[in-house]
Parts: structure tokens; sequence; C-alpha cells
């Protein structure tokens, strides 16, 4: 069954391929048929493949299967060369399980939309090139993969093309990303150059080989990759894009920028481990920013009344865990937060996308209300996923994976107790604005009537993915529940062992304790909070004002502001003194030059035939003065 | 011989000068023709006879009845209206006050004596139709271009010939103007 | 005797292009067509008919590889023509030679049915220039001594400069004026340099000779060296255009019909990094080494600068223009590399980006038949209008910023490895070069395509034979992007043979205090880089 | 015969000369002008023939004969456009004939 690997993403393209080139030709039935249909295939094929790699692991806990030499020169020889390991089995089984969930649920999102082919066009593209970069056997393939979702970011935000500030919206996307990928590239530049192959396992054997702890090479590299990793990951200090991120399709915010895309990084850095342990300082680097984001992420949540970008925030604070992990050496944990975030984000966000629907495309939660009888079916998703974000204990499946994630920060040799206090007021801040979200928009009185209720092809994924934010964390259950862990013991098979501190505090079952209370706490702060404020949630126009620094808060403090004044501004300046080109008057002074020569030259012929002979007169005079005087 | 020489220099200078100082054309020709003889003079002083008796016949004989006829044609003899003021005449006087002057140093004051005795009419021909036959047949044809030249100059001319129009005629672009708008 | 035909044949259909047009004007497209695609035909055939050498080239070790430096040529023709003045009539063939000869054909093929519609005013005196622009550039290409490489670099001056004056736009003559003076004075700077050459080699060795292959090597002083590199360089780089004397580019390019923009942005400027390769780095490797410094600073600003200037503008055209600015900053990046990797990237670069800019220029051409205008703040929203135009608008302009997948990707990328070995600043700030390409790309797809359509402009999209065009070259710029092997491996023998005659240069002391520079390394001990090939080779 | 100095003729020739040069510059009417050139190449032809003499050569006086052809084929169209002149511009003033300036 591993031969079918490459099927797994040539599904998708082939999908992609077909639309392009029938586009208009083909009925809404059949595009949908082809884009969502290839994604369930390649499902399909994913599991199996999957199945097949767990029931028989190839030699070598690896799989490698070669298509074709992309090009040979000068001793760089990527292949389009396909690399399937335990970590590249969840992703690619989570990318198309979730791809087609969300596939799905779009042919009925978007039926009513004039660029309904389109939209799947781009789908099946980033479908395609979200498995090319975690299936890639070298980086520059993998740099494809990564390019090509980026491009789809860019794409599908902007979907709706005629509004200019969703257009805006993925430039922004595709521009700070690529700042990021800058970097990614020249960490490729580097690893090439130094270590002759960018082929990932060799790569990081010769890492590890040639290079010694904390080497100037390595931590360049790690630090590059980093840079690469936080672009793509909406981590600090390049978040800022993702949050108008959300002017694309809600189906499409659920797959790119909760579900998949933007755990890129996390897979990066988490492929490329080797680099982040010899540079301890780079992954403690790693570790701080994700500390640092998930707290700034859950703060401007918190202030947000744009439904989708209280998603945007939680996604971002939600990868914060992940390299939060990735940064204390918890490769495995950031793998099931990845997977289980998955579930959960993909969960609310489609169940926001049929509050919007629902709602006539309204974003703003005070203008909901009181929806929990009207649409019970999103209301039960969303709760289940809140509750599965701020990690309700015991049943749901964040509370495993972010448990988890806590726990390592303070339990492994590279952890410490700031992290493990960031993560835990993380954790409360997180239920605070997850729940703040349902109570305002699932309780209260209705404020927008209800225009359109969602069919089965909304609902369905919407039961798949309840049910997986509920039983997905029951695969690495803590110590103190058992130590049922088949996830890590299979991800084990491609990740380091996280070094664990013998007998620390924070597996001793006390820390989910903190976990679960500071939830509770969380939900009751919520609830506090509103009922406090419920009178005025009746009046819209009454909205609690936003003092200074809710405002702060809801503007991402202020990094779009600093972005724009130390970036943007100073180069459109620079266009606009520079538009008819700086140099052009070097050589349009040139040309001045001769045309004032020739000006000077031809009044000097002024018809007069005695000053000729004069101006001649003087000539023979210099001439003669010449000769006689020499 | 040398006395007679320096007479006829001294015509010659203040006959020239009247020539060019005389308002009357006639006036002015006839001063020249005065000049002219002047030369003639200072020729046959050189012992150079036949080129003065050539100065005579065919400088101040063909030649200046060739002005007069013009003048006399043209019906122009007073110049007044086109005197130029007598400031115009300093820049000239200055500018060849200075060349006569680098002349007059370039050729020095060194008193170089000239061969005595004359060139005479024999010896000139000799040298002309001699090492010299392939310039006087260049002048025959020089004098029958101008002869012609002349004639088809001051023809009447046939309708307006002078007035070209082909200089300011429409640029070759004028057609890919269109063109390129189109 | 068949690279006479790749000349011959188009200079033979550009008069009767002319003549035909006389009484049946579409007679004279189809003679244009036939001959573009005759002569692409045939060096197609070649190209196939050969890749069993090619291939044996790209896998041999040591120097049997070098065409140049072995003479041994795919083809050559080689005749006496001024013999008293050792003026010979010399052409070869190698695999640059061939990609350049595909590529001229190929263009000119696209500019003829570019502007099918286009043109319709002096339809016949219009073929009859771009075909003999075709003949004087295959000339360019294929010529190898140095007098008749003159001769053709000057000859296609002169239809570009009617092309321009004559089918332009609004300030064309203008435009066309300062094409010209640009080209021409720096065309004059390498004569002098080539006649200095001639001298010199004249003087020292006895034979005074403007053969390419002899003169190679020829002894002088550094100084002197460094003085003629300029004059090369020069020449080339106002070709190319390298960022200070850019500035004809954007006016040529914005001014000239589409058909010209296609050839000047598709072949014309590549003979700029064609001549580098071919001529200035092998006769002057160590003068070229002294001034790589300078070379790359200005390869980056143009990179950079280019990709500015492009989001600068609001004439479309001029914003395309632009962006060839900044990828020929890339081009000349990799000359001063000058390692295979960069090189490779160097000749893959040529090729994606006449594909990808040409079309780009067809379709700002197309549009500008249709709506009258090139000015974005008239545009917006014509995706809504013009799907297909729109799509295909965006292809180009992803590949225009590099998109992985596309094959202006991997050139970049080879590019700037192959600059990072040999100066790591060079190779970041190109890479930073990428995001402005981004935003470069992304703006014009913004003005003009996407948001709200407010102009009430209403036209076709793309009919059948446009279409065809840019499938043809959408399918050229998949392939390469994932499989540019072909190419890689025709450029092979090239790349390698250059490198081989500029190894000698690093026998001078300029090697010991650069250690980690790679520049002209590569081939430092002959077959250095051969057997790093040859290694990756065996093991596949 | 006391020889005439050689330097005296040709100081002679330079001086009529340097007449005919200001006549040149001074005067406007076409004859004069014609008048002025003729002082000038009588003056050219006096240098020949003294110079001529100081050889006892008849070079100088071919020479002189030359001068004297190319003065008449001068006259002799000057004069001609003097006529046209005269025709088209109603006078013979030298400075109307300023159309050919740049």
């Amino acid at each position: 069954m591993l031969q079918l690997l490459w099927v797994v993403p040539a599904l998708p393209a082939a999908g992609f391929v077909l639309l392009a080139l029938l586009n208009r030709r083909l009925s809404r039935r059949a595009a949908a048929l082809i884009g969502a249909g290839s994604v369930g295939l390649s499902a399909v094929v994913a599991i199996l493949v999957a199945a097949s790699f767990i029931t028989s692991p190839p030699p070598g806990e690896a799989y490698r299967q070669v298509l074709w030499t992309w090009f040979d020169t000068g001793g760089l020889a990527p292949q389009i060369a396909f690399y399937l390991d335990a970590m590249s089995v969840i992703f690619i089984l989570v990318i198309t399980v979730v791809g087609f969930l969300i596939h799905l649920y779009s042919t009925e999102f978007m039926e009513r939309d004039e660029g309904f082919t389109r939209f799947f066009i781009y789908m099946n593209l980033f479908v395609a090139s979200m498995l090319v970069l975690v299936l890639a056997d070298n980086l520059l393939l993998l740099y494809l993969g990564w390019e090509g979702v980026g491009l789809c970011s860019y794409l599908l935000i902007s979907f709706w093309q005629r509004d200019l500030q969703s257009v805006y919206a993925g430039r922004k996307a595709f521009i700070v990303t690529r700042v990021g990928d800058t970097a990614l590239i020249v960490g490729l530049f580097l690893l090439f150059t130094q270590l002759h192959t960018l082929e990932i396992q060799p790569l990081m054997a010769g890492a590890a080989k040639e290079w010694a702890a904390g080497s100037g090479f390595a931590v360049a590299a790690a630090a590059l990759l980093l840079g690469g990793a936080v672009g793509k990951s909406a981590q600090l200090p390049l978040q800022t894009w993702l949050p108008d991120a959300m002017a694309g399709p809600t189906p499409v915010s659920a797959l790119i920028h909760a579900a998949t895309m933007v755990t890129a990084g996390v897979y990066l850095i988490a492929r490329t481990n080797v680099l982040y342990t010899l540079a301890p300082d780079v992954r403690l680097a790693v570790a701080i920013v994700g500390t640092v984001t998930l707290l700034y992420a859950c703060f401007s949540a918190l202030a947000q009344h744009d439904i989708k970008r209280v998603l945007a925030y939680s996604t971002m604070s939600q990868i914060g865990y992940m390299f939060l992990a990735l940064g204390v050496a918890g490769w495995s944990a950031a793998i099931f937060h990845f997977m289980t975030h998955a579930f959960f984000k993909a969960l609310l966000f489609l169940a926001a996308g049929v509050v919007i629907e629902a709602l006539g495309g309204e974003h703003d939660i005070f203008k909901m209300g009181g929806l929990r009888r009207k649409l019970p079916a999103a209301f039960w998703a969303f709760v289940i996923g809140a509750a599965s974000l701020s990690a309700m204990p015991l049943v749901t499946s964040g509370f495993y994976s972010k448990d988890l994630i806590i726990e390592t920060s303070l339990g492994a040799v590279d952890g410490n107790a700031w992290l493990w206090l960031g993560a835990l007021a993380g954790s409360l801040l997180t239920s605070v604005y997850a729940f703040r979200v349902v109570f305002v928009v699932f309780f209260g009185d209705p404020q927008t009537p209800v225009t359109r209720r969602p069919r089965w092809r909304m609902l369905l994924p919407l039961y798949v993915l309840s049910a997986l934010s509920v039983i997905g964390g029951f695969v690495w259950l803590p110590q103190w529940m058992g130590g049922f862990h088949p996830l890590e013991d299979f991800l084990d098979t491609a990740l380091p062992v996280t070094q664990r501190v013998a007998g620390s505090f924070a597996y001793t079952g006390v820390s989910a304790l903190l976990t679960s209370l500071v939830t509770v706490i969380g939900v009751a702060l919520a609830t506090v909070w509103l009922v406090e404020s419920r009178a005025a949630l009746k009046d819209v126009a009454a909205r609690p004002t936003p003092h200074a620094v809710q405002d702060f808060w809801l503007h991402g403090w202020g990094f779009d502001w600093l972005y724009e004044h130390v970036f943007v501004l100073p180069v459109k300046w620079f266009a606009r003194v520079a538009r008819d080109d700086l140099v052009e008057p070097a050589f349009s002074g040139l040309a001045w030059l001769n045309v004032q020569a020739w000006r000077a030259l031809s009044a000097s012929q002024n018809g007069l035939l005695r000053v000729y002979i004069g101006v001649a007169g003087v000539g023979l005079a210099v001439i003669v003065a010449f000769v006689v005087l020499r | 011989m040398t006395t007679l020489f320096y007479i006829a220099a001294v015509v010659a200078v203040l006959a020239t000068i009247l020539v060019i100082t005389r308002s009357n054309l006639v006036h002015a020709l006839l001063y020249l023709v005065v000049s002219l003889f002047a030369v003639a003079v200072v020729f046959y002083t050189l012992g150079a006879p036949f080129v003065a008796a050539l100065e005579v016949i065919v400088y101040a004989g063909a030649i200046m009845m060739v002005f007069v006829f013009a003048v006399m044609l043209l019906n122009v003899s007073a110049d007044s209206p086109l005197r130029v003021p007598p400031s115009a005449w300093i820049g000239p006087l200055v500018l060849v006050a200075v060349l006569l002057a680098e002349l007059i140093y370039g050729i020095g004051l060194s008193n170089h004596a000239l061969q005595a005795g004359e060139v005479g009419p024999q010896q000139v021909s000799e040298a002309l139709f001699g090492p010299y036959v392939l310039g006087v047949e260049l002048a025959s044809m020089l004098l029958l271009a101008a002869l012609i030249g002349a004639r088809h100059i001051a023809a009447q001319p046939e309708g307006p010939a002078l007035e070209d129009p082909q200089l300011s005629g429409e640029e070759p672009d004028a057609r890919a103007d269109e063109g390129g708008e189109a | 005797m068949i690279l006479l035909w790749y000349i011959l044949i188009p200079a033979v259909a550009a008069p009767l292009a002319w003549l035909l047009a006389r009484s049946r004007p579409q007679a004279a497209r189809w003679v244009a067509v036939a001959g573009t695609a005759l002569p692409l035909a045939l060096v197609t055939w070649q190209w196939v008919s050969q890749a069993g050498a090619l291939r044996a080239a790209f896998a041999a070790h040591g120097p049997g590889v070098a065409g140049l430096v072995q003479g041994t040529w795919l083809a050559d023709v080689q005749a006496a023509w001024i013999s008293p003045l050792g003026i010979s009539f010399f052409l070869a063939e190698d695999g640059l030679t061939l990609i350049m000869l595909v590529l001229t054909f190929a263009m000119g093929l696209l500019a003829v049915l570019a502007s099918w519609r286009g043109i319709q005013e002096r339809v016949g005196f219009f073929h009859f220039m771009i075909l003999w622009s075709v003949a004087a550039l295959a000339g360019v290409f294929l010529s190898l001594d140095l007098f008749l490489f003159y001769f053709f670099f000057e000859m296609m001056l002169i239809p570009m400069y009617f092309v321009i004056a004559l089918w332009g736009h609004e300030r064309r003559v203008y435009a066309a004026v300062k094409f010209f003076i640009f080209t021409q004075a720096s065309g004059l700077l390498m004569l002098i340099a080539i006649l200095a050459l001639y001298f010199i080699h004249g003087r020292a060795t006895g034979t005074y000779t403007f053969d390419f292959t002899q003169l190679l090597g020829t002894e002088m002083p550094s100084a002197t060296a460094f003085l003629l590199m300029l004059g090369f360089f020069v020449a080339f780089a106002v070709k190319l255009p390298v960022f200070p004397l850019h500035t004809w580019l954007p006016d040529a390019h914005t001014e000239a019909p589409t058909a010209g923009s296609v050839i000047l942005a598709g072949v014309l400027i590549k003979i700029g990094a064609y001549g580098m390769i071919r001529f200035m780095v092998p006769l002057f490797p160590q003068a070229v080494y002294d001034f790589r410094t300078v070379g790359m600073i200005l390869a980056v600003i143009g990179i950079i600068y280019g990709a500015v200037m492009a989001y600068a503008q609001r004439d479309l055209k001029r914003l395309v223009a632009y962006t060839s600015v900044s990828h020929m900053g890339f081009v000349l990046l990799g000359i001063f590399a000058w390692n295979t990797l960069a090189l490779q990237g160097v000749v893959l670069q040529i090729v994606c980006h006449a594909l990808s800019t040409g079309a780009l220029f067809i379709l700002v051409g197309t549009l500008e038949d249709r709506i009258h205008t090139r000015d974005m703040a008239k545009m917006g929203g014509l995706w809504a209008v013009a799907p297909r135009m729109g799509g295909t608008a965006m292809f180009f302009a992803l590949a225009s910023l590099g998109l992985p997948g596309l094959g202006n990707f991997v050139a970049e990328f080879l590019i700037l490895v192959g600059a990072w070995q040999a100066s790591k600043w060079a190779a970041v700030l190109g890479a930073v070069g990428l995001v402005f390409a981004t935003v470069y790309a992304l703006w014009m797809m913004q003005r003009a395509f996407q948001g709200e359509e407010t102009h009430a402009l209403r036209f076709d999209d793309l009919v059948p034979r446009e279409t065809g065009m840019y499938a043809a070259l959408v399918a050229a710029l998949v392939v390469l992007g994932f499989y540019p092997q072909p190419l890689i491996t025709t450029a092979r023998q090239t790349v390698t043979s250059v490198q081989q005659i500029t190894a000698g240069s690093r026998l001078s002391p300029q090697a010991a205090h650069a250690p980690q520079v790679r520049i002209l390394a590569d081939g430092a001990p002959p077959g250095a880089t051969v057997a790093d090939d040859a290694t990756t080779d065996g093991k596949r | 015969m006391a020889a005439v100095s050689l330097d005296h003729g040709l100081i002679l020739a330079a001086i009529l000369f340097v007449i005919g040069f200001v006549g040149l510059l001074t005067r406007r009417n076409l004859i004069v002008v014609l008048a002025c050139i003729e002082i000038m190449l009588n003056a050219a032809g006096l240098a020949f023939v003294v110079a001529g003499a100081r050889w006892g050569r008849p070079d100088g006086q071919v020479m002189f004969l030359f001068v004297l052809a190319m003065a008449a084929a001068e006259v002799a169209v000057g004069l001609a456009l003097a006529i046209r002149f005269q025709q088209s511009l109603g006078r013979l003033d030298v400075d109307d004939a300023d159309e050919m300036k740049g």
C-alpha cells in the first residue's frame, strides 16, 4: 500500500488541474464532485497508507518514494520524493480528513457564490501543496509546498476579489509570510553550502555529525528556519497577517488558517529538530516566542468583537502552545496538540461559519445572541470546540494535548517555571475569551434574524469534528491516568523522546489539576463578566465602550501601526519619490547639457555674413598668432 | 625705382582706404581703379612687367568695367542708407590692427633684398605652359563654370524657383503618428 | 552548414515578407510565421538529435566536455571573410547557443503571433523588421569572431529602432532614440575594447585575429585588462540592463509595440548575459574577479531597486518593464558568482524570464488593444470582466515573483545558492528582492484585475489564438518548474567550458586570501565541478 | 637698380589685405563687399609676386595669374548674385540675407 503514497498529493493536484482546465465548462455539481471527491479519495488513500504504515512498519520506520530527480547540477540534486514517517502520517491524515470534511462543508457553504469552481481550484491546490509540504523528502520540495500553501492562502483570503479589503488582507498575508520565507530560503542556502545536500534525513545526520552543539552554523540555520516558521505560523513578530486573513471565506479560515497551513511552522521545526537540539539558544527562543505569542494572542482575543478574529487570535495562541512545546523539546507533544487543535479549531470555524451564514454574513458577536435554540447544531459544536480549546478537563481532546504541553513546559529538562506559568495563564485567558464568545453569541436575546439553516453537507462535518474533538485526546493519556499513550509511542519512531526531569512535580497530576482549575475559573469569570454586562448587551449601541487597554488589544497591540510606519510607509515614500527613476536625471541631465550647447551654438548662427567673416577674422588672427609667435 | 615703389605703395594704400570709406559707389569703384593702377606700378617696380600689364588690362580694365556695368544696371550709386554707424568700425579696426601687427611681426623688418632684374613675359609663359599647364586648364574650367553659373544665376527666374517648399515639407513621421493612434 | 540556415532563413524571409505585403498584407504574416517557425523546428530537431551528445557531455569527466576549450562544437562554420585583417566568418554552436537560438526563434514566432491583430500599418515593413532582428539575433548568438559578433550586435539595433519608432506608442520617438543612443554608445566602448584586444594580441603573438578562441588568454597588464573588461561590461550592462544604465529599458519596453517588447525582453536584453558568459568573463577572468564586488553590489541594487520601481509605476507596461530590471539583477548576480550552480541558474533565468515576461507583455498588449489604456488607475476589477485573462495574468505574475513549481523559482534559487557561495550578503539581499517581487506582482494584480470594476470596461476575453499562446507558455514554465533538467543538461557543456577557461586565473595569488569565495574556483583543478556533478550522477 | 626690400613688399600686401578686410566687415553694400574681396585677392596676388621676385622666379607671377582668373570668376558669379539680390530684396544690403540662421 505504501507505494500509493504519491497518489495522496497527486489526487488533489489532479483535481486542481482538471478544475482549472475545465473551469467554466463545469456545472457546480461536477465541480463540487471533483473538488471534494478528489480530496475525499485522497483521504481514503491516506488512511490506507497510514494503516499499512502502522500495521507493517517499513524498515527504519520510514518510507521514501522517489518520483524523479527535479534537477541535478553543481552537486545540488533535489528529487521530487516523498518521505513518510510517523510524523508525516499524522499530518497527512489530519490534512486529508479535515480537508475533506471542510471541502464537503464548502460545497454547501459556497453554493451560492459565483466563484464556486474557482474556490475549489484553489482549495484543491492548497491540499496538494500542503501534502507536498509535509511529505517532502528534501527542504527544497518542502519549500515548494511551503510557498504553494502561501499562495493558496493569498488566493483564498482574497477570494472575494471585488472587495478590496480582502484583496489587501490576502496581499498582506502573502507578503508578511514571504518575509519569513526569505529567512527560510537563506537557511536553505546555508544548509546546502555547508552540508552539500538538502535531503532532510542526510542533512540532519550531517548536521549532527559535523556541527558541535551551539556552533555558529547550527545557530544560524536554526534561527533562519525559525524565521520561516514564525512567518507561516503567525507567531511574533510576523503575526499581523493572521487576523486580517479572516477576510476569506470561513471554510478557508478553518482549513488554512486554523487546521493546517499555519501549523506548517510547527512541522518544520519538528522536522528539523536536530538543528534545534544543536542550537539550544534558538530552541529557547522558540519557547519564548511561543509563550509570548500565546499570551499576546489571548489578550488580543479578549477584546475582539469579530467572531472570526477571536478565533484567529485563538489559533495564534494555540500555535504559541505548540511552539512552546517545541521549545522545550516536547516534539511529540507539539504534534499531538497540532492534531487536536486541527479538530477543535476547524470545528469552531465551521460552527462559526454556520452562524455567519445563518445571519447573512454577520461577523460581529454583539449583533448575534440567543442562537442556542435556533441553531442547536452550531451551538453544541461551538461549545464542544470552545471547551476543547479551553482544555475542559477529561472530556475534551484539547485538555489532554494542552495539559501535556503545560506539563512538559515544566517537566522537560529544558522547561522552566516561567514558561509553565505563562502557559497556565494562557489557559485561564483562553477559557475566558472562548466562553465569552459562547455566551455572547448563543445566549441572551436574539439580535439578528436567522435566514438560513445548515443542511447535511454542513452538518456532517460538524458532527464528525465534534466527535473527534472529544475523543481525539484519548490516544495519549497522562501518566497519572494510566499512561496509555499509543500516539507517543508511534511518534517516538520519528521524533526524539522528550527528556524529562525524573520525578518532576509536573507529572504528578497536580499540574493537571491546576490546569483544570484555571479552565473552570476562566469559564466562571466569563460568566460573571457577561452577566454583569448582560444589560448592556441588549443594546448594540451601548456596547461597553472600549477603554484604552481594550482598544490596544483590539488592534493587536499596535503591531500593524508599527509595521506600517517602519516598513510600509518608507517603501511607499521611496516609491513615490523615485517613480520617475532616480537615475534618470543623470542621463536626462546629459541630454539637457547637449540641448543647451546646441542652443548656445545655434544662437551664434545669426545669419549675418559680416559677423561670420568677423569671427573668421578672429580665427585668422589667432592662427597667425600661433604661427608667428611660436 | 625704390622711390617709385614707395610712392606707388602710398598711393595704393590711400586709394584703397578711400575705396572702403566712400559712400558713393561709383567713387569707390574709381578709387579702386586707382588702387589697382598703383599696384600695377608696384608690380613694375618689382620687376614683373607682365603682371603689371595684366593688372591694368584685366583688373582695372575688364573686372572693374563689369563692376561699373553692374552698378549702372542696378542703378544703385548711393550707399547712404546702408552706412554703418562709426562705432561699428571700432571692432574691425581693432581686429585688423592686431592682425596687421601680427603679420608685420611675422614678416619681420630684416630687409631681405629682392633679386635684381626682371622676370619677363617669356619666362612666365614658359612656366605657365610648362609645369603649371594643369593649373591653366583648371583655371579655364573655373572660368567656364563661372560663366555658366553667372548666366544661370542672373537669368530671370521663371516662376517661384528660389522659394523651395521641400525644406519644410511634411515629416516622414506624420503617417506613423496616425498609425500609432489607430 | 545548418548554422548558416539559422541566419539565412529569417534573413531571406524578411525581404520576401516586405515584397509580398505589397499585394497582400496577410501573406507577410504567414511568411513571418514560416521565417521563425522553420528555424525553430530546425533547431529543435537539432536539439533532439544532439540530445545524446549533450547527455554524454553532461556525464563526461574531465575536459572532454568543453566545446570552447577543445573546439568540439555541436556544429560550426568557419570561412575566411576579410582575411588581411584577421576577420573570419566563424559561427559555432554549443549548448548555450542552442538554448539561445530556441529562445530567439520562439520569441520571434511569439512576436509575430502577438501582433497578428495589433499591427495594421505597414504590415510588410513591420515583419521585415522583425525577421531582420531575428536573423541578427541568431547571428549574435552564433558568431565567435569578435568582429562578426560586433557586426550582428549593431545590426540588430536598426530593426529594433524602427520597430519602436514606427509602431510604438505615444513617446515612441523619444524611446527609440534613447534606446539607440544608449546601446550604440555602449557598443562603441565594446568596439574599442575589441580593437584594443586585437592589437594587444597581435603585437604579442604576431597574428592579428578577431577569432575569439585565439584571443582567449591574451597576456596583458592587469590595469589594461580591467579597462578592456569595463568596455565589454558597459556594453553588456546596458543591454542587460544593470542598475545605473537601465533607464532606456522602461521607456523602450513601454513604448515599443507588443512584438517589440517581446523581442526586447525575451531575447535582446539576454545578449547582455550571453555576452558576459561567453566573452567578457573568459577573456578577462582576473579583471572580472577584481570587479566582482562592484558587480554584485550593482546586481543587488538592481534587484531591489527594479522591484521597488515596478511597484511605483502606474503604467502597467512600465511596471512589467521594471520587473525585467529586477530579474536581470539576478542574472548579473549569478554571472559574478561564477560557479556551476549560479551559471545554470542564469541560463534558466534567461529562458524563464523570457517566457514569463514575454507573456506579461503580450498580456498587457492584448489588454491595451481592448481598453486602449495602460494606466492601472483606469483599470480595476478586470477579473470579473475577463476571468481567463485574469487567471493568465495571475499565473505570470506568480511566475514573476518566483513561485516554486515554476521555472523562475528554480532559476532564482540556483542563482542565489551560487551567489551565497560567493557572497553571503548578496544572496541574502537578493532573497529580500523576492519579497519586493511579491509586493509588485500582487500590487499589479490588485490594481488591474481585482477590486470593484468601476470603469464600466467591457471587452472580450481571450480568443483561441491568444489562449493557445499563453497555454504554450504556461506549459513551458510549469515543465521547467518541475523538470528543468533538459535545459541544465544542454547548458552544461558551456557552463563547464567557460569555467575551465577561467580556471587558470585562480593560479594568481587572489586565490590565497579568499578561500571561502568560490568564484572561478569550481573549475580550479580542471574537473573539480565535473567531479561534483559526476558523483551525484553516479549515485542516481 | 636699388632693390626694394622683400619685407616692404609683403607689408604692403598685408596692409592692402587688412584694408580690404576692414571694408568687408564694415560695408553692407554687396557691390562694395565684392570690391573688398577684389582688394584682398589682389593683395594676396601681390604677395605672390613679391615672393616670386625675391628669388627671380616666374612662379609668383604664375600664381598671380591664377588669382586673377579666380577673381574674374568670383566677380562674375558675385555680380550675378548681386543682380538677383537686388531683384528679390530690392536693395543690396548683405545684412538682409540673414535667413539661414540657427
